[in-house]
């Protein structure tokens, strides 16, 4: 293969990635704190671009123009909203059930999922067709002997591999970072020790959705499209990235996330068969990962005591 | 020893085998005008009567009496059950439609008792349903296509595929637990569907035509008579439909009732107290995996060859998650609760065409609120008895 | 249908018949029928679906203005979402309800190809309003199933043609992997080919893939002069966005299909411009009736555009009215009057059904996207030399 | 048979980094009890993990009545006789106390697929004679809690829940039974019942051994005839209970701790 192409398919590649890993990173730091899997985080991302959508629409009718001034806009109103949202459906649907069976808040989440998705597809205006998403980053493009580099793909990449760098900062830095982390061990202890630990789980989740939020506008400003249906496929990959890299641990969120795109692109680029074939031989080798690594490449701390 | 005194239950003083025949009569009657009805307000009206009756049968006691003899003449009420549904689809005759729809509710019912067993007793949750429910359809359009099978052999062979089909999904489902075992069925749905859709031999995104059911030189697809009525092909499936409902439910029951039932509950509630007592939890799993999975399997084939055409989108994640919904709406391990929730969830809509369009949110509303407020689903299952009648002498 | 109802339609219609006879100047209301119309309504194609809805909706509304009318007609609607499985699902339910005489149906060809079967067992007579297969009316000897456009043969074979004419020479095709698109394919392949142009690959992808970038990448190597898609507009617009994103720089080619409004509502900046497509008869402006077709569906104000095939639903559904009309509210009469179709009066030219109840359908017409339209391509700058296309 | 029941060899563990259990060596003689004592984390709930197959351990041996038992399932270790309750509490709370027991009887159990869908009468037979089985064992404890046999354990107070368990490990008949703090969220009066019950088993059984993990010195002192104390994954003490409570080093392993 020639350095041109390769390096198309590693641009791709990465592109996916970090837009996964970034999903992922929200699935392993809900089930950190809470040992839960909120299923509606893709919808949730979807629900993100939406807002930045909305967000679009209404500065271009108050006739503001300036393509930065747009994505700060937008950033900032989805990743609130959504952080809210996050915040919401944990305090009101997650904690509720945190002494069911652990399937329960899987199935709830995933049926509030399905009731996001519905209702953006009825409610929101003509929600049911693609939405053009515009395109607000530059697209000067290189020409790297044979593959574009274009500038918008490097804007993007380098912002969700500065989120979850920072994101990991926060979880391993900070105060607030080290009060997650507390409850993520032992939430008894944790509330001895005077963490607030309704709160921690509010703000764990809100952060988790914030970073849905922006993988959605990511995917946006990519694709330059979004649609109703595009969380449910995102976030079922977040979750399989997650589960194949170990949940609870940011790195094998960000390993599982550059994993499936890797799987993805070699299924459609290197495998002998139509390219079609890319999600059914990424998800094969899932459940084949699942079989070897039951609880993932990198392993969750045991946690059956007896 | 001491002696409870049974306070009695009875109904208006009627015997409880009494009662539960007239309810069962009563109920028959009613899905068959519910079936027929035509307009909105009809079918709303009838709604809210049920809604009505269920609430009056906790207030007048009429519960009690039900489960009184369901408990102590389970044979008669099974058969009296049965026989009720034959005569509704006899009743039925000539409109197809609401045959159509019958079937339908009773394979989905099928389905969903196979879930039971893994869901309900064994706990390990199938998010891939639907896919099974499609290996069955699939293997029916392609031997009714290719082979000169009988059709009775067909839908035994659904059901041996799916079992198969499942079998590459045992080791990572047996192996990992709770939300792992949830990612391996999950990854396999999407899988499925996006294979069968790249996959040209099995008719692509296009799908596929299903050969009808015939059997001893009867085509199902061909229009019986009665007393000199013509009536609709549909019914043959139908009744083929409840019989098949009707054995998931005895042997899914049976199953339930029985050591194995002892072992598959205790496997659910606690993996690792259960190995500690010499359980055999891989067993435990296989053997609930793959009865589902034929049960399912044989309900897809029949619904293949009854709606005649299948498509991968027939098979995708969110029938998966509605069949979830109708096992979770039921009530985790209740036969009786799976068997109404699949009325509920599949036959309301399609009578309610105002729900039609937002029925995929008003379910995932309705299982939402359900988790939160009634998470042991609108018949909660009793307490595991063997032989219900059988009360030893304390 | 049983015999027993069908003596009893063939009462109530000799009833209405005779009453109408007696009294008429039509002071007693009218008997009611029900006709069906099933096409996408919601999901990508939604809005050719909506399109076709509301001009059946029209042709329906307007005949009930009709005093000479016999028949008061009611529209059932129903919706395919473009799903085979959910198209078979309403057709047998449409087939399945006694009072419904015929429909219009199906927008896509994967959803028509499963509902036939249907149609034939039920004996309910159908008209195709949009699905362009060929094998819908081919593939079989079904009397009940009729279509009013035309194939994707004359459609690809037109295109191919033009294409080549431009002076076009290698191609790239991409095809979804519905029979819709391989159809497209297949034709489109076989025309070229005839016509000299070279086919540099071919890549089937799913009806819902977001992400084509693994696909183009190979075709950018390729280094096509055209890159033609066989499929609908939502993945039409993600290729074309892709293909900007990679850099590739050849003429995007679409089939009937991508001709839909949404097209542009889809592509940011002037991505859609210069994109040409193909599509059976003529534009609506064009048609012997479609002065009449456009000012009426503007009077009824509808929220939605008409769309590339609303004067075909208005034409199919008129024709399936005119066909009761005739013959009374019976199935099999109105599937026997249908297949005697002969040059039957109609908005988009005159109807003519061949033994498999095709209708022939001889002008294509090439469209080119231009300035957020699609502009027939005679009428465009891109005919008069103004502006050019990809690589000319 | 030799006189010794249990016997552990250089028995170590390590999780990861840390070493839970090293170079443990015991005796359990016939138809004694023994009590495993330490503090919190010393390594005696694993010894037991180690003992019943939950754990293969990372050194030595275990041999049971005259077998080598290392590293073999939690199946196996069960039908070979060794039987335990948990420390928190591992009962299936939905079902009955039948149930529940019936889940300790598995080896027994007929779970034949056929025998279970088709010979109803046989399974019946196999219902009720347990049935006499396990409501004899539990009218040894309580003949209150053996009349109400089909109700959910959920519905029952810690202490008759402890008495569910032990009967779960006893219905099956173990040579060895071992209790992981039987006395844990119960009031001082319920103790002491507890102590009762269980030398009551112990004469019943005939012969059974015991070990029994236990922070309450006083059930320690009352119940054992010898005491193991473990810190830090090592043995410290072993003897009478009189002699560990003077050993100094056990003392200062204690104060230590607290």
């Amino acid at each position: 293969m020639d350095i041109g192409l390769f390096g198309q398919y590693l641009a791709n590649g990465v592109m996916l990635g970090t837009m996964y890993a970034l999903v992922a990173v929200g699935f392993t730091l809900f089930f950190g704190v809470l040992d839960v899997i909120k299923f509606s985080h893709g919808d949730v991302l979807m629900l993100g671009s939406f807002t930045g959508f909305t967000v679009y629409i209404g500065l271009l009718s108050l006739g503001i123009e300036n393509p930065w001034v747009m994505i700060a806009a937008i950033l900032v109103v989805s990743i609130i909203t959504t952080a809210a949202l996050g915040a919401i459906i944990a305090r009101y649907l997650v904690l509720p059930l945190k002494s069911a069976p652990p399937l329960n808040i899987l199935l709830i989440t995933l049926m509030l999922g399905t009731a996001i998705r519905e209702a953006v597809r009825l409610f929101y205006p003509d929600g049911s067709n693609p939405k053009a998403f515009p395109a607000l980053l530059p697209t000067a493009s290189v020409d790297l002997g044979g593959f574009a580099l274009r500038a918008d793909s490097v804007i993007l990449v380098a912002a969700g591999i500065a989120v979850i760098i920072g994101l990991n900062l926060v979880i391993n830095r900070t105060r607030l970072g080290l009060a997650i982390r507390a409850v993520a061990q032992d939430e008894e202890t944790a509330k001895i020790m005077g963490i607030n630990y309704t709160m921690i789980v509010l703000v764990t989740f809100a952060i988790g959705s914030g970073a849905a939020a922006f993988a959605g506008i990511m995917n946006g400003l990519y694709y330059n499209e979004v649609n109703f249906g595009m969380g449910l496929l995102l976030g079922l990959i977040g979750f399989c990235a997650a589960i194949i890299g170990g949940l609870g641990n940011i790195y094998g969120a960000i390993l599982g996330g550059f994993l499936f795109a890797g799987l993805q692109t070699i299924g459609a680029v290197a495998l002998p068969f139509a390219s079609a074939y890319k999600d059914v031989f990424a998800f094969g080798v899932v459940i084949a990962l699942m079989a070897w690594k039951p609880t993932g490449l990198i392993a969750e701390r045991s946690s059956d005591r007896v | 020893m001491q002696n409870k005194t049974i306070p009695d239950t009875r109904w208006m003083g009627l015997p409880h085998l009494a009662v539960g025949l007239i309810v069962i009569a009563a109920i028959a009657l009613f899905g068959w005008q519910f079936l027929l009805a035509d307009s909105e307000i009809a079918v709303l009206g009838m709604v809210a009567l049920a809604a009505m009756a269920a609430f009056g049968v906790g207030k007048t006691g009429l519960n009690k009496s039900m489960s009184a003899a369901m408990r102590n003449h389970g044979r008669s009420m099974n058969i009296a059950i049965l026989l009720a549904l034959v005569c509704v689809i006899f009743l039925l005759g000539g409109e197809h439609f609401p045959l159509l729809m019958l079937t339908t509710t009773l394979l989905y019912m099928t389905v969903a008792f196979g879930l039971n067993a893994q869901f309900g007793l064994t706990g390990m949750v199938n998010f891939a349903g639907a896919s099974f429910f499609g290996v069955g359809a699939y293997t029916a359009a392609v031997l009714t296509n290719h082979s000169a099978l009988p059709p009775i052999l067909i839908l035994v062979a659904g059901g041996v595929f799916s079992a198969l089909i499942g079998c590459l999904l045992i080791v990572p489902v047996v192996r990992t637990a709770g939300h792992y075992s949830a990612v391996v069925t999950i990854a396999f749905s999407v899988m499925f569907k996006t294979f069968l859709e790249v996959n040209d031999v099995l008719g692509g995104p296009q799908g596929l035509m299903v050969g009808p059911m015939k059997t001893f030189g009867w085509d199902f697809n061909s229009s019986p008579l009665l007393m000199g009525m013509e009536l609709s092909f549909y019914v043959n499936y139908a009744l083929l439909g409840a019989g098949l409902a009707a054995l998931a439910f005895m042997f899914v029951q049976r199953l339930e009732r029985s050591w194995i039932g002892l072992t598959l509950d205790s496997v659910r509630l606690d993996e690792t107290a259960s190995a500690c007592f010499g359980l055999n939890v891989v067993r435990a799993k296989v053997l609930a995996f793959t009865f589902g999975n034929i049960l399912i399997g044989i309900a897809g084939a029949l619904y293949g060859m009854m709606i005649s055409f299948i498509a991968p989108n027939s098979f995708s994640f969110s029938d998966s998650l509605l069949m979830v919904a109708i096992v979770l709406l039921g009530g985790l391990g209740s036969l009786w609760g799976t068997a109404l929730a699949a009325v509920i969830v599949v036959l309301l809509p399609e009578k309610l065409q105002i729900l039609q369009e937002y029925r995929f949110l008003l379910f995932s509303v309705v299982v939402i609120l359900m988790l939160l407020f009634r998470p042991e689903g609108l018949m909660p299952r009793k307490v595991r008895s063997y032989f219900p009648n059988w009360r030893p002498e304390q | 249908m049983t015999h027993s109802g069908n003596r009893r339609t063939l009462i109530s219609a000799a009833l209405a018949a005779s009453l109408s006879l007696s009294f008429a100047n039509g002071a007693l209301a009218k008997d009611t029928v029900k006709v069906g119309f099933i096409g996408p309504l919601t999901g990508g194609v939604s809005s050719i679906g909506l399109g076709g809805r509301n001009s059946a909706e029209l042709a329906v509304a307007l005949r009930n203005q009709d005093p000479d009318a016999k028949y008061e007609y009611e529209l059932e609607v129903l919706d395919d979402e473009c799903k085979p499985n959910v198209g078979v699902q309403v057709a047998t339910k449409l087939a399945a309800s006694r009072d419904v005489l015929g429909a219009v149906t199906h927008y896509c060809s994967s959803v028509a190809m499963g509902a036939v079967d249907i149609y034939h067992k039920f004996n309910l007579p159908v008209i195709v309003w949009g699905a362009v297969l060929p094998d819908i009316t081919y593939g079989n000897d079904y009397t009940e199933v009729h279509r009013i456009n035309g194939t994707m043969i004359n459609q690809n074979e037109a295109a191919a043609k033009f294409m080549t004419d431009q002076g076009y020479k290698t191609w790239a095709i991409i095809h979804d992997t519905t029979d819709y698109g391989k159809g497209h394919n297949e034709y489109f392949s076989k025309y070229l080919t005839e016509n000299g142009g070279e086919i540099l690959g071919t890549f089937g992808v799913t009806s819902d893939q977001q992400d084509f970038t693994a696909e183009l990448t190979k075709i950018k190597q390729m280094n096509p002069e055209v890159v033609y898609f066989g499929g609908l507009t939502p993945l039409a617009v993600r290729i074309r966005q892709q293909m900007d994103k990679l850099g590739i720089e050849a003429q995007f080619q679409g089939a009937s299909g991508l001709k839909s409004e949404s097209y542009f509502t889809g592509l940011s900046g002037d991505l859609a411009e210069g994109t040409v497509t193909f599509l059976e008869g003529a534009p609506a402006e064009k048609l012997p009736g479609g002065e009449y077709f456009m000012a009426e569906y503007e009077k009824e104000g509808y929220g939605e555009s008409f769309e590339a095939y609303g004067p075909f639903s208005f034409a199919a559904m008129n024709l399936l009215m005119d066909a009761i009309e005739e013959v009374g509210a019976d199935r099999k009469k109105v599937t026997e009057y249908l297949a005697d179709v002969q040059e039957h009066a109609s908005i988009t030219g005159p109807v003519t059904f061949d033994e498999h109840g095709q209708n022939t359908v001889a002008l294509i017409t090439p469209y080119v996207a231009q300035d957020g339209e699609w502009v027939v391509w005679s009428d465009s700058a891109y005919a008069d030399g103004t502006r050019t296309l990809t690589g000319k | 048979m030799s006189e010794v029941l249990l016997e552990f060899k250089n028995l170590g563990k390590n999780f990861g980094g840390v070493r839970a259990l090293d170079g443990f060596d015991m005796q359990v003689k016939r138809g004694e009890i023994i009590g495993l004592i330490g503090p919190n984390g010393s390594g005696k709930t694993t010894s037991f993990n180690l003992m019943t197959g939950i754990y293969a351990p990372s050194q030595g041996e275990v041999h049971f009545d005259g077998a080598d038992i290392t590293g073999m399932s939690a199946r196996k270790v069960y039908e070979a006789g060794i039987a335990r309750t948990f420390q928190r509490s591992r009962l299936c709370l939905p079902l009955s106390i039948f149930d529940n027991i019936m889940i300790g009887n598995h080896a027994r159990l007929n779970t034949g697929l056929w025998f279970n869908l088709f010979q109803r009468r046989a399974l019946r037979g196999q219902v009720e004679e347990f049935y006499t089985q396990a409501r004899d064992l539990v009218a040894g404890f309580s003949e209150d809690l053996a009349g109400r046999m089909f109700d959910p354990v959920g519905s029952l107070p810690m202490i008759e829940r402890r008495r569910i368990e032990i009967c779960r490990a006893l219905i099956s008949k173990p040579k060895l039974l071992l209790l992981d703090e039987p006395s844990a969220g119960m009031t001082h009066d319920e103790t002491a019942q507890m102590m009762d019950d269980i030398l009551a088993v112990r004469d019943r059984m005939g012969g059974l051994s015991i070990i029994i993990i236990e922070h309450e010195m006083g059930v320690i002192e009352r119940l054992c005839d010898q005491c193991v104390v473990l810190s830090y994954g090592r043995k410290i003490s072993e003897g009478s209970y009189a002699h560990i409570a003077a050993d100094p080093e056990v003392q200062s392993a204690y104060l230590g701790m607290d």
